[in-house]
């Protein structure tokens, strides 16, 4: 009865829970590309039949969320020297738990959510609101820049696989959500790579709370 | 037409004899003899013969307060009924003129104390016109209660309601206790003022005209009695609302009234003494309270 | 016809970028400010406009905001070489090409009729404006496009999520899978229910944090506040109501589907807290560009508002969409000018503008007058068609809450602007060189005169305009 | 024909300044705009002269392509006898105001204020005539906004800008109190224009919030405490003749707003007129208790203006009262009184401010503590404030008492109707009357420590009184006169107002029956003729004996100094006291000690309690509310990321 899709579906909830469980950039980073090449492999499975429409979004996804993005974290992590997410406001055993309620309050309601006959069973809805709370996790509670993107780029996972729901009927709104990716490569290479690190030669997100009332 | 001639003439004529009648009470009280009843006339007359001396830098103002205070209440006096003959003067509305009149005096004799830059002048005029914001109030209720008794807005139909002692005698006895206060204070009679000593710190109408001389000092006393004379007929017509049917026994009458108003004052003058200043608003808060009491007696 | 709108600017801003010289590039962006102006009030007076099942179209909705846009950005575009020309330490390929590409995806999504189009061209409105907020290369600057682009990509992946619950939504009602506007109002009454509600919620944050509701706001003050003037009034009158179009386009379809009333509390409930949220920044604020920011916020919420109280409150929203976005060009542009005499923006430094800078403070003091709702400018007629709306429209106590705000808000600018104006310079303002000139106050001047012309006169083709777009609103299927 | 008189008299002031802003400063600029004031308010006071005479009603309507609006006019006795004292008072004003906020003392602020004040002029005009919502409140703020330019007008002066800006808060709150107002009152009539709302809806909840709305919007423009805070202030800073026309007649379109939308509702409740007779009451006594408390010749009388606005709303509440107890004699006199006396104090408040600011001129301060002995060097200017001070006073023979008389017979009639209701009246009567007790007290301070005795300070030099000064006192003084003996001539004018403002049946009684004004006249001509024949008495008998001048006694110390003369303070500590409980003088300086006491200092100061004890804190607290507010914004974006998710959740809940 398990579909391949839903045992991929399981280890990025297991994925969301690492990034919250560590606190190693470099494990975060890793973790988000893995995510990312999970989810680029989902459109082949979950469309039925095989079209160059769907290949292309595989690819793209494939390369924007599994290579170059988190590749462009990476680097600049090394450029900055910084390590670790030091005291992040929310610690790291009350992420996991917070992130396990939510999964849990995820999939149980996805229970109650009317679905399309053939969407009934699959992990895909409770997954999708599962990693989207996790990335919401992520951006509240990191203090590093990087983490932050991480954080973005995971509930950006989230939406796609929401996504995987509508790619039959709607494959528009799904690569759409490609476009958001390359919309964050843009910002992240354009901002936080050249220009934060000129600025601040640091990371923290702490020096960026000038701007105040 | 007579009685308007008797009227005018018994304006002009009769109030500086009421000085004279109280001084008399006094000095009875007293055990003196006392001053002839005619000294207030006495005094008239040397005054207006005399030469003044006016302050240095006083103007038209300084000379204003006493033509003012004589006019003010002879105008005033035009208002009101004496005895049972109606006023000269009567339309609906005329008692707030009547009022007003007497503000009006009021105004200018202050202003000339005010011009001749004295402290003591200066004093007195505070002093006068601080009281009268509390004995205008009582003086008003008097009136609404008047005119929800007799349904009238004018002052000769207002005094006459004679069925008002009947009909509404609690209110009336409030509002006459009331005026009397009001007589006495807008007169600066004792247990307000004392016309007789000179004790510049204490006094309120003196202490205005100290400044004043000769004929303006003449005028000066003659406008007070003449106040002095309206106020009480005023007084009168609230606490004896009834008529002789003669007009000629009615004008004595009248006379005689006034006399014993008097002669009143001059037991009360006898047999009170003046108040702290402090006290003064206190008592006319009080005058107010009993004529405003009056007229929620009559809220049936 | 319409795709004109949007490559012209893209092919101006590939010769902005192309032009070698600094002094001559800016003088490209009014003339394409021009034509794309001129290009739009011919199609409009032609009555060019595609048919149904079109991607582009423009229908009065977009005509109303478009037309907005294009007015407010020929304004900025006149003032934009005066500007620059005082910046001559900045490169400004990036700039004049970034407002072209700003134009044209602003045109792209106004006229999209089709919801996943409505949503690129709201994400690459976010990114055109980047460039521009980071003009003036310093960290607080730098601090601020960060907080822009994060919380407005947290705002535009709700809105993604959004759209695809709606798409989900068409979906379980069956029907043709369409997402052109068109066909989603046809097939609304068959959607899913709860599928629906929730679209509308996640698409009323997403595109409500492009728009700056409270308590989506909070970039607002940040970018606002260290973006040049320019670029303030472009966001400030161009970008909030772009949010607000893809706000109402949802709107429609909810409304359609029989759900308006659910979505129209929400919108007074979102709208009354953005103007007490506003009201309570405002107050004491010291710095006149974050103040501008919080007026956006109240006015955004006013905006909603209308929509929310329904009626000839959506007449009201429109046209005050149209108000505020050419009264925050007066206020942007005339605290852009007082900030270069002053080198300053926060009242500790600036008094007395009105005698240093005679005609750029008078125009602020215009501008506070205008977007206050004071008689006779504008948005007195569309604030009062709104209290109108609240309170011949069964809501009383939103109509009370809402003009209680407005006085706090009033006094509270009030504080700040007269402290601006009135006065005398201090000694500080005369060490800079800025003086009031034509080109930096003329195209102020002429927001300024439109502004008072909309509060006196409305013309007809406009109000039948207006109204065409709030009926394609508040039409039931 | 008189509509577009007064319409044309609007736009000559308006556009009379407009030359001047592009001039240069002086000459020509001065001619132009004054000339343009002047012109206008002729043109427009023949037409409203016109109009108020004749009763001729006249209106009509142009499209205004805005939806809801048009420029729908109108103009009867009711507008028209609020425009004749603004034309009036503008022109004369404007003369007044042309020398002495001129050029030479302003180059940079005269040609500006000159503008405004011809915009003022202008928009109040176009306010008294409007008859449409929107054209309504268009004229309203752009009043607003000229007064708030002319109250700031002294730039230099940090106390006018304070002023200003406590001015334009409260207009705004008014104009926003308006809106309300005025979208209820579309929801209720159903028009954009000021037409009768129908029956029956006064007594419902909306009905009152529509009076309330009312009486708050208008309220705080006409300067009813407690919602007065902004005229003290302003009417002080202002210039002198800005704050005459200001206290004169625009703050009388507050009044005219109550009227007007009075006169549209046909069954008022009686709570409506009971409303305004107690704030009428309290605005009246308070408003001159905290007059006598000050020390600045202008705060005080900007104070006296919070009292007369008391006293005019008295007679409005007696006449709405008149109209819901279905007596339409009490609703006539009522209006009559009330009305009248806006007229009133349209002559005699211009004619004390213009008085006031020549004083203050030479004086030099406002502090009248200060002042003293100024007649002798302004004995025109002295006796013209003193006219308008026994006008101001309620006094026979000038035109105060007869509208207060008016008022007062309208309390009467009521109070003397049976029913325990008829009390309510009875009450304001005397109120009214202590009224008139403290303001006699009040002006006969300011006149007398102004004008009479000796300079209290350094010794003022005079410049003369020049004609453009004298004339528009001297013109506004015998306005006063001649309604103060012919008072009758203005019933008819009066008669015809109060019926717009009190439709529905028609009084059996003429107003002349009710109230003989006639009889008032005679008698103020009686009291001046019997006054001349007493001081030609007194003249006589002094010429018949010598008269010398010697020093002033002061109980026999010989050598007085003007220093040691009452002082206006001391003058009013007796009243002040009186009113401790509300206005709260604080004083400083301890008692004066010892066998031989040394040099000691006291003050004391009247502020405004309602601001400082009400408005002020307010604002603090507000303010702290703000701050605390503030937390919300620390500059984390990961905060403000929650606030994204936090409401989402919210939302989310309600689907």
């Amino acid at each position: 009865m398990t579909h391949p899709v839903d045992i991929l579906l399981v280890l990025v909830i297991l994925l969301n829970f690492l990034v919250l469980g560590t606190p190693a950039l470099r494990v975060t980073i890793r973790a988000v590309a893995v995510q990312g090449a999970i989810l680029a492999v989902l459109p082949l499975l979950v469309h039925r039949g095989f079209g160059w429409r769907v290949a292309a979004i595989a690819v793209a996804t494939m390369a924007l969320k599994g290579i170059l993005i988190p590749g462009f974290l990476q680097k600049t992590m090394r450029d900055v020297h910084i390590k670790k997410e030091v005291e992040p406001y929310v610690g790291f055993v009350p992420s996991l738990f917070l992130c396990g309620v939510g999964t849990g309050l995820a999939i149980l309601f996805a229970g109650n959510l009317p679905l399309a006959p053939e969407h009934v069973g699959t992990l895909l809805v409770p997954a999708s609101l599962a990693t989207l709370l996790s990335g919401f996790l992520v951006l509240t509670t990191r203090r590093k820049a990087i983490s932050q993107v991480v954080g973005y780029l995971i509930l950006e996972n989230g939406i796609f696989i929401f996504g995987q729901l509508l790619i039959e009927a709607m494959p528009f709104l799904v690569e759409a959500g490609v476009l958001l990716d390359l919309f964050v490569g843009i910002f992240i290479m354009g901002i936080v790579i050249n220009h934060i690190r000129q600025e601040f030669s640091s990371l923290d997100t702490d020096l960026l709370s000038e701007l105040k009332d | 037409m007579i009685d308007t001639l008797v009227h005018v003439l018994l304006v002009l004529a009769l109030p500086p004899l009421l000085p004279g009648v109280i001084a008399r009470i006094k000095a009875a009280f007293a055990g003196r003899n006392g001053p002839p009843l005619l000294q207030g006339y006495y005094d008239l007359a040397k005054l207006l013969r005399k030469g003044s001396v006016l302050p240095e830098g006083s103007g038209w103002v300084f000379l204003a307060g006493p033509v003012a205070g004589v006019a003010a209440p002879l105008f005033a006096s035009l208002l009101l009924p004496f005895g049972g003959h109606s006023a000269p003067v009567s339309f609906a509305g005329d008692m707030i003129l009547f009022a007003y009149l007497f503000a009006f005096g009021r105004f200018f004799t202050a202003a000339a104390a005010l011009d001749t830059g004295s402290a003591f002048e200066g004093m007195g005029a505070a002093r006068e016109v601080a009281f009268s914001c509390l004995a205008e109030p009582a003086l008003f209720f008097g009136f609404v209660a008047l005119a929800r008794i007799s349904g009238s807005l004018s002052l000769s139909t207002m005094l006459g309601a004679g069925p008002g002692w009947v009909m509404a005698g609690a209110p009336l006895v409030l509002v006459a206790a009331s005026w009397a206060i009001v007589l006495l204070a807008e007169n600066c009679r004792i247990p307000f003022d004392d016309p007789n000593t000179h004790l510049e710190l204490t006094m309120i109408h003196e202490v205005m005209v100290l400044d004043h001389g000769g004929p303006a000092f003449g005028l000066v006393l003659y406008g007070a009695s003449v106040k002095l004379f309206v106020l009480s007929s005023l007084f009168l017509r609230v606490v004896v609302p009834f008529s002789v049917t003669d007009p000629g026994l009615d004008w004595l009458a009248f006379v005689a009234g006034i006399l014993l108003v008097a002669i009143a004052i001059g037991v009360v003058e006898s047999v009170l003494a003046r108040l702290r200043l402090v006290k003064v608003p206190q008592l006319l808060v009080g005058a107010c309270l009993l004529s405003a009491f009056g007229m929620l007696l009559l809220a049936r | 016809m319409e795709i004109g709108l949007v490559l012209l600017p893209l092919v101006a801003a590939l010769v902005a970028a192309l032009v070698p010289s600094a002094r001559v590039r800016p003088l490209v962006v009014p003339i394409a400010g021009f034509l794309h102006t001129a290009l739009l009030a011919g199609l409009v007076l032609g009555n060019v406009s595609s048919g149904r099942g079109f991607w582009l179209r423009l229908d009065p909705l977009a005509t109303v905001i478009l037309g907005t846009v294009s007015v407010l950005f020929l304004i900025g575009a006149f003032y934009a070489p005066g500007y620059l020309v005082l910046r001559p330490d900045r490169d400004n390929r990036v700039f004049c090409a970034g407002l072209l590409v700003f134009l044209a995806m602003t045109s792209l999504l106004t006229l999209a009729q089709h919801l996943g189009l409505l949503w690129v061209a709201m994400e690459a409105t976010t990114l055109a404006t980047a460039p521009l907020l980071y003009f003036n290369r310093t960290a607080r600057s730098l601090e601020a496009t960060w907080k822009y682009l994060m919380i407005g990509s947290v705002g535009i992946a709700i809105a993604l999520l959004g759209s695809l619950f709606l798409a989900y939504s068409a979906y379980l009602g069956g029907g043709e899978p369409s997402l052109l506007f068109d066909d989603l109002l046809a097939g609304a009454g068959s959607f899913s229910r709860p599928w629906l509600r929730a679209s509308f919620v996640l698409l009323l944050v997403g595109y409500g944090t492009k728009m700056g509701l409270a308590p989506l706001h909070t970039w607002k003050p940040d970018a606002y506040g260290e973006a040049p003037g320019l670029v303030g009034a472009l966001l400030a009158g161009g970008m909030t109501n772009c949010a607000f179009l893809a706000l109402l386009r949802v709107y429609r379809v909810v409304n359609a589907a029989g759900e308006g009333a659910f979505a129209r509390e929400l919108l007074v409930f979102m709208g009354l807290v953005s103007i007490g949220l506003a009201a309570v920044f405002v107050v004491r604020q010291r710095d006149i560009k974050r103040m501008l920011a919080y007026s956006s916020v109240e006015h955004v919420g006013i905006l909603v508002l209308g929509i929310g109280l329904g009626g000839i409150g959506v007449f009201g929203a429109l046209l005050h969409a149209i108000n505020n976005g050419l009264t925050k060009g007066i206020l942007f542009l005339s605290a852009g000018n007082i900030q270069r005499a002053y080198g300053s923006k926060s009242t500790d430094d600036i008094s007395g503008a009105i005698s240093r800078l005679p005609i750029s403070g008078s125009l602020f003091l215009v501008g506070f007058f205008a977007i206050t709702g004071s008689p006779p400018f504008g948005p007195f007629v569309s604030e009062f068609t709104i209290v109108n709306a609240a309170i011949g429209g069964g809501h009383p106590v939103a109509g009370t809450i809402f003009l209680v705000l407005l006085g706090i808000v009033f006094i509270g600018m009030g504080s700040t602007v007269l402290s601006a104006v009135q006065g005398r310079p201090g000694t500080a303002s005369a060490g800079t060189p800025y003086r009031d000139d034509l080109a930096r106050t003329a195209p102020i001047l002429v927001a300024a005169a439109l502004v008072l012309l909309l509060g006196l006169y409305i013309p007809a083709p406009l109000v039948s305009l207006l109204e065409r777009a709030s009926a394609g609103l508040e039409a039931l299927p | 024909m008189s509509l577009l008189l007064v319409l044309a008299g609007a736009f000559v002031c308006v556009a009379g300044g407009v030359p001047g802003l592009f001039l240069p400063p002086g000459g020509a600029a001065r001619r132009i705009a004054t000339g343009g004031s002047v012109g206008g308010s002729l043109l427009g006071l023949a037409g409203a002269g016109i109009a108020a005479v004749t009763g001729h009603v006249e209106t009509f309507t142009l499209p205004w392509p805005l939806p809801g609006a048009s420029l729908h006019v109108g103009l009867d006795a009711l507008s028209a006898l609020f425009l004749v004292p603004l034309f009036l008072v503008s022109a004369l004003a404007a003369v007044s105001g042309a020398r002495s906020f001129g050029d030479e003392d302003h180059p940079a602020d005269a040609r500006r204020t000159r503008f405004f004040f011809g915009t003022a002029t202008g928009a109040i005009a176009l306010v008294l005539v409007a008859r449409n919502v929107f054209f309504f409140l268009a004229a309203w703020e752009v009043m607003a906004l000229a007064a708030f330019f002319l109250v700031g007008a002294d730039r230099e002066s940090r106390e006018a800008r304070d002023a200003s800006r406590l001015y334009l808060f409260a207009t705004h709150v008014s104009t926003l109190v308006l809106f309300g107002f005025f979208a209820l009152f579309r929801s209720l009539s159903g028009s954009t224009e000021l037409v009768p709302l129908p029956r029956g809806v006064a007594g419902t909840h909306a009905g009152t919030a529509l009076f309330v709305l009312a009486l708050v919007g208008f309220g705080l423009k006409a300067g009813l405490l407690p919602l007065h805070v902004w005229l003290p202030p302003a009417h002080a800073a202002a210039p002198a003749h800005v704050s005459a026309l200001m206290s004169g007649v625009l703050i009388k379109t507050g009044i005219y707003g109550i009227v007007r939308i009075t006169s549209l509702v046909p069954d008022p409740p009686a709570a409506w007129g009971d409303t305004l007779l107690v704030l009428g009451a309290v605005s009246a006594v308070l408003g001159v208790a905290f007059a006598l408390g000050q020390h600045d010749l202008k705060r005080l009388l900007a104070w006296h203006s919070v009292e007369n606005i008391g006293i005019i709303v008295l007679g409005l509440g007696a006449g709405v009262a008149g109209r819901a107890a279905g007596r339409p004699e009490w609703a006539l006199l009522g209006f009559a009184g009330g009305l009248f006396h806006v007229v009133n104090h349209g002559l005699f408040k211009p004619l004390l401010f213009l008085g006031a600011g020549e004083a203050v001129h030479v004086a030099g301060t406002r502090d009248m503590d200060r002042m003293g002995g100024l007649g002798r060097l302004l004995p025109k200017t002295a006796f013209l404030f003193l006219a308008g001070a026994v006008a101001i006073s309620g006094l026979p023979p000038l035109n105060g008492f007869a509208s207060e008389w008016l008022v007062y017979l309208g309390l009467f009639d009521r109070a003397r109707a049976t029913g325990p209701d008829a009390l309510r009246a009875a009450f304001a009567a005397p109120a009214l009357a202590l009224t008139g007790a403290l303001a006699l007290a009040c002006f006969v301070k300011a006149h007398g420590a102004v004008f009479l005795g000796s300079a209290r300070g350094e010794e003022p030099h005079a410049h003369g009184e020049p004609r453009s000064h004298v004339g528009p006192m001297a013109t506004l003084a015998a306005a006063c006169v001649l309604l103060g003996f012919w008072p009758a001539g203005i019933a008819p004018v009066l008669a015809r107002a109060a019926a717009i403002a009190a439709p529905g049946p028609v009084p059996a009684t003429s107003l002349a029956q009710l109230a003989s004004l006639r009889t008032v006249g005679f008698s103020a001509l009686a009291l001046v003729l019997l006054l001349g024949a007493v001081s030609f008495f007194l003249r006589s008998r002094l010429a018949a004996a010598p008269a010398t001048a010697g020093p002033t006694w002061d109980c026999g110390y010989a050598r007085p100094t003007a220093r040691m003369q009452y002082t206006a303070s001391s003058f009013a500590r007796g009243p002040v006291g009186y009113f401790r409980w509300a206005l709260r003088p604080r004083s400083k300086g301890a008692p004066v000690a010892r066998l031989f006491p040394v040099a000691a200092r006291f003050e004391s100061h009247v502020l405004d309690t309602v601001l400082d004890r009400a408005i002020v804190p307010a604002f603090r607290a507000g303010a702290w509310l703000a701050r605390q507010g503030r937390i919300l914004q620390q500059g984390r974006i990961q905060l403000y990321i929650l606030y994204v998710v936090v409401t989402l959740v919210v939302l989310l809940f309600q689907v």
